[in-house]
């Protein structure tokens, strides 16, 4: 810590080519894991790479087939956007659970994402959304599924010089929508105990024709429940589909006794949480 | 450690101060420029006692680093005040009895009159839950939601009288 | 004692004024412990141990010392012999032995915080770099931390030292005990053997943190001749100076405390951490030296309360007269002995008339820091069995659990378990207040429960002193040595006002420091408004003599012509006969009248009476994932005469949360290894905003004869009866006991899931 | 000189006393009273002042210095600690 150095590059070039430059050097976005990791002496960074100076970042663009959220964008923020709130309010509400407004008007969920924990709020969410993220790097960007970004508690995927710059949502297909709870033992300011995300549409008939499931902590990075989806896809969402659902979801679970919960609660919670998503997700599918 | 300079606007004041990379911006503020209404209570964003307003938006001061504040507004507790002429949450505040220790008033108020600012109606349950960051523990929150609601009918009151 | 003023006869007593300190406090001006800086003031850091139990083979602080900027370093070695110094903190007697070994270990280190080494430096940086350069030899030893381990006939014994006091001649200790305390009425077997119903359970509580908001922190500076000052925020200056001169072996006279802002203490402020260390070093580099703990070390070294393991069987005839009480239990104090176990048996039962009792208590001694005193320390965890067992008595009878309280509760005039007398105490009153409150009577809705409990802490009074001086203007200046943690010196103010018939406006209160006023005990107890009360009417009331002599001197008549009015001197002889002075007049003349105007006294007063509550909590239950929120809550309470109703209000309804917080969410979790898990705000989960509804406060007024103006203490009360509130509340909900604290969602869902 | 029963509330009774809990015994004041149960328990009075609280026929009573008159029973108890706010 004696050298560490701070960096507020314009660029995401500049950024790339500092992180690139010194392996002990950090991105920070909203700092609302970085800096408590820092003054907890958990972590001991040689150099700071501030990206909320870089205009693109704090952004979010509305493309034709995705929304683009940039790396530096504020949960908080994420609210004031009418469209993404009406495609994807399960995101926008899972990155709204994260700490407290005053922690939100500051973390973001590339940052969230990147702290690589499977108790991140803003994570199943963006799996259950089919969302990916833009990983900048020396060698220019590459785009990767959000699931494949954490690689266990606290690691993950990026190489040297390499950090999440924006998160790419695809748009709502018609009749689709998403939603994302979480246990807590208090109502606010806790780490999700158990979460679950899901994204599903339905058609006229109200026949699933696609679903995402994923649930967090519940294993060592966020899941995505394939054989959950699968349960849900053809069906009308009834009684028996559900549970074939609440099943994968529970038999997907691989979570640990932990000061937060205990493996039996978050099997059982896992399920309760996916089946009450799946059923706000297609109420708010059939507003659409 | 190499010292940083910043250049930053305290409550409309220009103020600038040295500091090291990893020092806080609630540390800038207490340490470097003595204004220490700003309290830290966990240092780690769980308490909300060193809650201060960075352009615009309320933050854990904590969770902010010093050398970020380059060029941005931080808005304190010490200019919740007008002169010597309260805010009408600091007044609810003393009026409602909504402080017993004291100690995580300064954080309280400061996310309050961030809250009536954005909502100058809220309802019981939007107050508890914008307030849900900031920690007290001799209260038991009762009194400071009610000044939180008193205060925004007096807003609301001044509003219309003008 | 005085005699209560008539009722209703109060101007400024019960009115709500804004207090003196708070457009301090509004404004963020009000500097507290964290805030005081000294100038040329070096920053300190303390080394803590990271195992539970540790033998300290060596400490080498070589690169400690060579980190620029250091300046001092201190271990164990540097503190005086230990040894048994019985310091007199007004209320109880400290020893100075094991506090000195818990401010920083010597040979033992005895849980993971536990300090070891102390370091001070230019900037606080350089401190904590330093901290991580001192080489600490550790051979760790066997560990115990579950009050069950610690309290088995075979656990490891984590002191050569420890013995069980209080046994019978013959009877077997523990290795771990410290004291086995028995309290026995009647003949509690007979009389259980022949009730007509009886209820039994296991109840269980963890340690829980006093949780204020300010990390403890303290400035020292010692000075070349040999004295020494110190800033910092405490509940008594005046024993932070006893307990620090004990530790230190210092004459008393040479140490001056200046009391800070204090933010929250609830008992945890009530015994030192960091002022002898903040000495030392102070001594050693010539500097004043600051300390303020990061969250992390409040957890990990300072507070908790007890957790306790209680066994209870209660025992009824068939018009629900609970005849036979049989209750044993034992409560951790950390690595050292602690005083709840006393505060437990005697604030067990106390609340009822039962003739035949046994209760048993055991001070259990495990890997953790050394307890400290938490708002009615010791009884809220025996009144969670207690009143947890009640219930399931009026549920088993089928009588209404209020009823069943009126049946038994204590009346004015009964003897209390300690066999004095109680007086005018207000438990029937506030049962019958719970019962009308429409609360109790309100339609539940879809998975909600109810439940209701009460509880009672004796309070205290003790040493106070207090001082009142006259300004010229006529300005009325109150000195007192009370911290103000709750809104005391507008009570104070209050109650000046009132005796000297003028405006609240005219007081001002001072919160001196040691060498400015005379001895007063801490602030907790619930004694300040009752004792500090007394001293200020008091000196009040010198005054008062003061300004009728001075009056007589004006009026040349004799000074028993002369009377006391509202503000005034009035004449009732000679040729001036009913003309008045105001206070102001005299005060402008005191210079021709004999010189400045003022009189200090101390006063010991013990007429504290017992105080009652009576809560009731509705919470709802989501039966599939075990999460509990709370419906409404209300708090009914005697508290003799409420001096500043709001304040009063404001104890019992943050008193109320935080018995709250103990029963759902808070708890000290340790892993495997025996180091705390959960060390901070995110993990150890105090109660927010948005948990909460508003706790509605019902007080019931019944004055304190031993109190002018009929004050009883109020402070611990409300934390007593919530663990058994809410418990029952759940347990009803979810259709099985709920006897584990604290009663987290995984509890719930498994015992919903039939675990 | 009143002549009083004297209740000796746990811990003193086994702290002190062997166990026995009753004492008669006369004394003008509680300064009398506690001397005499110095005389029997060695070491009470040193912590008397600071570890008992005495309540005369029912009633605490905080000055040791009070006569105790034709008084008829003295109880000698554990004091509590507290800690509130």
């Amino acid at each position: 810590m004696a050298n560490l150095a701070f960096h507020a590059p314009d660029t995401v070039k500049e950024a790339t080519e500092l992180l690139a430059a010194n392996k002990g050097a950090r991105p920070l976005a909203g700092g609302t894991d970085l800096i408590v990791q820092m003054q907890s002496g958990r972590m001991a960074p040689e150099a700071i790479v501030d990206i909320k100076r870089i205009a693109s970042l704090g952004e979010i663009r509305e493309e034709a087939d995705h929304f683009a959220v940039g790396a530096a964008v504020a949960c908080t923020a994420l609210k004031d956007n009418k469209a993404l709130v009406d495609e994807w309010p399960g995101v926008v509400e899972a990155a709204n659970l994260i700490g407290s407004v005053q922690v939100r008007n500051r973390a973001t969920m590339a940052g969230n994402l990147c702290n690589a924990s499977p108790a991140a709020d803003s994570v199943p969410a963006l799996v259950a959304a089919g969302a990916t993220a833009i990983v900048a790097g020396p060698s220019g960007e590459r785009e990767v599924p959000v699931e494949q970004i954490p690689t266990g508690q606290g690691q993950t995927s990026l190489g040297d010089g390499e950090f999440v710059s924006e998160i790419r949502i695809p748009r709502q297909q018609k009749g689709g929508s998403d939603a994302y709870l979480r246990s807590i033992p208090r109502t606010e300011m806790d780490i999700a105990v158990v979460g679950a995300g899901a994204s599903v549409t339905v058609d006229g008939s109200g026949t699933c024709t696609a679903a995402r499931v994923a649930i967090g902590a519940a294993a060592p990075t966020v899941l995505l429940v394939e054989d959950a989806g699968k349960a849900l896809v053809g069906s009308k969402l009834d009684d028996g589909a559900i549970a074939k659902m609440m099943e994968a979801v529970s038999a997907a679970c691989k979570p640990i006794d932990d000061k937060r919960g205990t493996v039996a609660y978050r099997k059982t919670t896992a399920g309760v949480l996916a089946k009450r998503v799946v059923e706000i997700a297609r109420q708010r599918a059939g507003e659409n | 450690m190499s010292r940083i300079h910043v250049t930053t606007t305290v409550n409309g004041d220009a103020r600038e101060y040295l500091c090291s990379p990893n020092q806080t911006l609630l540390d800038a503020l207490r340490d470097e420029l003595g204004m220490t209404g700003s309290k830290e209570g966990c240092g780690s964003g769980d308490c909300g006692a060193c809650t201060v307003v960075l352009d615009g938006e309320m933050v854990c001061s904590c969770l902010v680093l010093a050398g970020e504040a380059e060029g941005r507004r931080v808005d304190t507790i010490e200019g919740v005040a007008e002169g010597s002429d309260l805010h009408p949450v600091q007044q609810k505040f003393l009026e409602n009895a909504a402080l017993q220790c004291g100690f995580c008033t300064p954080g309280f108020i400061v996310a309050s009159k961030a809250l009536l600012e954005k909502n100058p109606n809220p309802t019981e349950t939007e107050v508890r839950y914008w307030l849900a960051g900031n920690l007290c523990r001799c209260t038991g929150y009762d009194k400071i939601v009610r000044a939180v609601m008193d205060a925004a009918a007096e807003l609301r009151q001044e509003r219309t009288a003008a | 004692m005085n005699a209560p003023e008539p009722k209703g006869s109060f101007k400024q007593v019960g009115t709500r004024p804004i207090r003196p300190d708070g457009v301090e406090k509004v404004t963020g001006k009000a500097i507290f412990g964290t805030d005081y800086k000294a100038a040329n003031m070096l920053h300190g850091a303390i080394v803590r141990c990271p195992h539970p139990h540790a033998r300290i083979k060596s400490i080498d602080t070589s690169k400690a010392e060579a980190v620029p900027g250091v300046k001092a370093v201190v271990t164990g070695a540097d503190f005086p012999a230990i040894d048994d110094v019985m310091v007199r903190t007004g209320e109880v007697a400290s020893s100075t032995l094991d506090l000195a070994i818990n401010i920083m270990a010597k040979d033992t280190a005895y849980y993971d915080g536990h300090a070891v080494a102390a370091i001070a430096a230019l900037t606080r940086q350089a401190a904590i770099e330093a901290a991580r350069l001192i080489e600490v030899d550790y051979e760790v030893l066997p560990h115990v931390i579950d009050i069950n381990d610690a309290f088995a006939a075979d656990a490891p014994k984590i002191k050569e030292s420890i013995e069980t006091a209080g046994l019978a001649e013959g009877e077997e200790g523990r290795p771990n005990a410290s004291l086995k305390f028995p309290s026995v009425k009647g003949d509690p077997d007979a009389a259980m053997a022949g009730a007509a119903h009886k209820v039994s359970g296991h109840y269980s509580l963890k340690p829980v943190h006093q949780g204020y908001i300010e990390p403890h922190a303290a400035v020292a500076t010692w000075k070349a001749d040999g004295k020494l000052d110190i800033w910092c925020s405490s509940q008594g200056a005046f024993d932070v100076r006893g307990l620090t001169a004990g530790v230190l072996h210092l004459d008393i006279g040479s140490i001056r405390v200046m009391p800070l802002e204090i933010g929250g203490g609830f008992g945890g402020k009530t015994t030192i951490y960091l002022e002898p260390v903040a000495a030392l070093l102070s001594k050693k580099s010539g500097r004043p030296v600051r300390f303020v703990m990061t969250r992390e070390e409040v957890f990990r070294a300072t507070g908790p309360a007890a957790g306790g393991e209680i066994d209870i069987t209660l025992g009824a005839d068939a018009d629900g007269n609970i005849v036979a009480a049989d209750i044993e239990f034992q409560y951790s104090s950390g690595a050292f002995a602690g005083a709840d176990t006393w505060a437990g048996v005697m604030h067990s039962v106390n609340h009822y008339a039962i003739e035949n009792f046994k209760v048993v208590g055991w001070n259990v001694l495990c890997n953790m820091p050394k307890h400290a005193a938490y708002r009615a320390p010791g009884a809220p965890q025996i009144n969670f069995a207690v009143e947890s067992a009640v219930n399931d008595l009026a549920d088993k009878m089928g009588m209404d659990p209020i009823d069943l309280r009126l049946k038994n509760a204590v009346k004015p005039g009964a003897t209390g378990p300690m066999g004095n007398q109680l007086g005018e105490i207000g438990l029937v009153e506030c049962l019958e207040a719970a019962k009308a409150h429409p609360h109790y009577s309100a339609p539940l809705g879809p998975n909600q429960a109810r439940g209701v409990a009460c509880g009672s802490w004796m309070n205290y009074g003790g040493p106070s002193t207090a001082a009142v001086s006259l300004a010229d203007d006529g300005s009325v200046l109150v000195t007192e040595g009370n911290p103000d943690i709750g809104g005391s010196r507008a009570s104070m103010a209050l109650m000046a006002a009132e005796t000297f018939g003028i405006p609240y406006e005219k007081v001002s209160v001072t919160i001196a420091d040691t060498s400015s006023i005379g001895y007063s005990m801490v602030t907790g107890g619930s004694r300040t408004t009752y004792a500090t009360g007394i001293a200020v009417i008091e000196a009040s009331k010198g005054v008062i003599e003061i300004l009728r002599d001075r009056a007589a001197k004006m009026w040349e008549c004799d000074v028993s012509e002369v009377e006391w009015g509202e503000g005034e001197a009035i004449c009732t002889g000679g040729e001036n006969k009913g003309k008045t002075f105001p206070l102001t007049e005299i005060a402008a003349k005191a210079g021709a009248t004999g010189g400045p105007i003022a009189f200090e006294n101390g006063v010991n007063p013990l007429q504290h009476l017992p105080g009652y509550g009576v809560h009731i909590c509705d919470v709802e239950v989501d039966k599939e994932t075990g999460n509990v929120s709370i419906a409404r809550y209300t708090a009914v309470q005697d508290v003799g005469k409420a001096i500043h109703p709001s304040y009063v209000e404001g104890q019992m309804q943050g008193g109320a949360v935080q018995g709250i917080g103990w029963a759902l969410n808070e708890a000290y979790i340790y892993n495997k290894d025996g180091r705390l898990d959960n060390a901070g705000f995110l993990d150890y989960r105090i109660p927010v905003a948005s948990d909460m509804p508003m706790i509605d406060t019902v007080m019931v007024e019944k004055a304190n004869p031993g109190h002018p103006y009929g004050v009883k203490g109020v402070g611990e009360v409300p934390i007593v009866p919530p663990l058994a509130a809410v418990g029952t509340a759940v347990s009803r909900a979810v259709g099985k006991p709920m006897r584990s604290l604290p009663i987290t969602p995984d509890k719930v869902q498994a015992s919903l899931n039939g675990g | 000189m009143a002549d009083l029963r004297v209740v000796v509330m746990p811990p003193f009774d086994r702290e002190f006393f062997g166990g026995t809990d009753r004492f008669d015994l006369s004394a003008k004041t509680l300064f009398g009273v506690v001397n005499k149960l110095d005389e029997i328990g060695r070491g009470f009075a040193d912590l008397a002042d600071v570890r008992a609280a005495f309540a005369v026929d029912g009633a605490v009573q905080p000055d040791w210095s009070v006569p105790l008159g034709d008084a008829k029973e003295v109880i000698v108890m554990q004091k509590v600690a507290g800690g509130a706010d």
